[in-house]
């Protein structure tokens, strides 16, 4: 189980491989996945970058607390959180949640909770930058 | 004796640089540090808190040491 | 849209990259994938090998209706599904489906439908090796 | 005049090798096709069957150039 905050662009297929190395071959039969990537539009309007500001100590603590908790309430084996903080550009992933279990109920909804989790309690807060120059903090999540 | 205070994000922006503590003395709830610290603006309702990384209401007790965070409804994900 | 029958292992990730890239770099928001995976247990049995029948024409066809399904009710930008066929090891990727929407909410469930759709409608039949070396037809699938 | 016939999987073992059409004379359903080409054995009732690609129950009818398939329950994914 792994919480990881990246500074820099991270590849979710490489994160997710990495992820599923450190699980015996064949142990697992479903793996479940989102990955957030940063649209060039939002609310109408077209956002051209993003800051992605955070509290992160908070963050990694709720980050945990959820990963810990989709442990409890579904038979999985892992989980994993890579969360994107700092700038960055429309086609970017953003947030990557993944979850390998025996079969694929447990997968499936484990993943969608840590998705709407995170949403919900963990500390980060988009700053998006308009193609006028402008910028503007988002202020609400859409609902899942 | 003092709490310490972080806003973050449009809060963060929006008040003035640098109140990162406040005098615990006479300190009881989340709502007294945000007066002390925003100099007596009463607390907006959509500002959500947190005492040791933890999510609380404004209305929980904090106590000398504690870290007090304040921002806006989380946007990540 | 597009489905692919593979005779050889896939990688999850390179159909996922290659899948997306045929998108508008921002303009989704959400995907959501499920890999299934052979496991080398199952029903308490080692299992050393699997060898995945299938019938062609209806398989291609039932999946393509399971796509147009999913894109009918659900306002996503498109959907993947890659299905092995022949002879599979333990930690081979059997099946991935994936979803690309703007939002997460018909990523997820676009996904999962398309998982429990393809399990209850599409031709595929599954044959074990166990370590004894006897060979078994699997006779249902695990409820999703 | 024939309806082609095709087995899979565990049906296509149990079964005779080499039964892939039958003559279509007097044939009105897809049970009718499943006793000609099986020598009269009855119908499983787990057994799962397609015309021309699509799933079909066994009393629905077939016609002379149909394609009608036999086959267990499906276990992909």
């Amino acid at each position: 189980m792994s919480v990881q905050l990246e500074a820099d662009s991270f590849d979710p297929a490489v994160e997710i491989a990495r992820f599923e190395a450190t699980l015996p071959a064949g142990s697992f039969g479903a793996t479940a996945s989102f990955v957030g990537t940063m649209r060039h539009h939002n609310e109408g309007d077209t956002v051209t970058a993003m800051t992605l500001e955070h509290y992160p100590e908070m963050t990694e603590k709720q980050l945990q607390g959820v990963i810990d908790e989709a442990k409890s309430r579904w038979d999985i084996i892992d989980a994993l959180i890579v969360h994107r903080v700092g700038d960055i550009l429309p086609g970017n992933p953003i947030v990557l949640t993944a979850v390998c279990s025996a079969h694929r109920a447990a997968a499936f909804d484990a993943c969608r909770f840590l998705m709407e989790a995170l949403k919900s309690r963990a500390t980060f807060w988009k700053k998006e930058t308009l193609a006028s120059g402008e910028t503007r903090w988002v202020e609400k999540n859409t609902p899942g | 004796m003092a709490i310490k205070v972080k806003f973050f994000a449009s809060l963060r922006e929006q008040l003035p640089e640098g109140i990162n503590q406040v005098d615990a003395d006479g300190i009881e709830t989340i709502s007294d540090v945000w007066e002390r610290a925003t100099s007596t603006q009463l607390m907006p309702s959509h500002v959500l808190c947190s005492v040791n990384l933890e999510h609380r209401e404004p209305h929980e007790s904090v106590s000398d040491g504690d870290e007090v965070a304040f921002f806006p409804p989380v946007t990540g994900g």
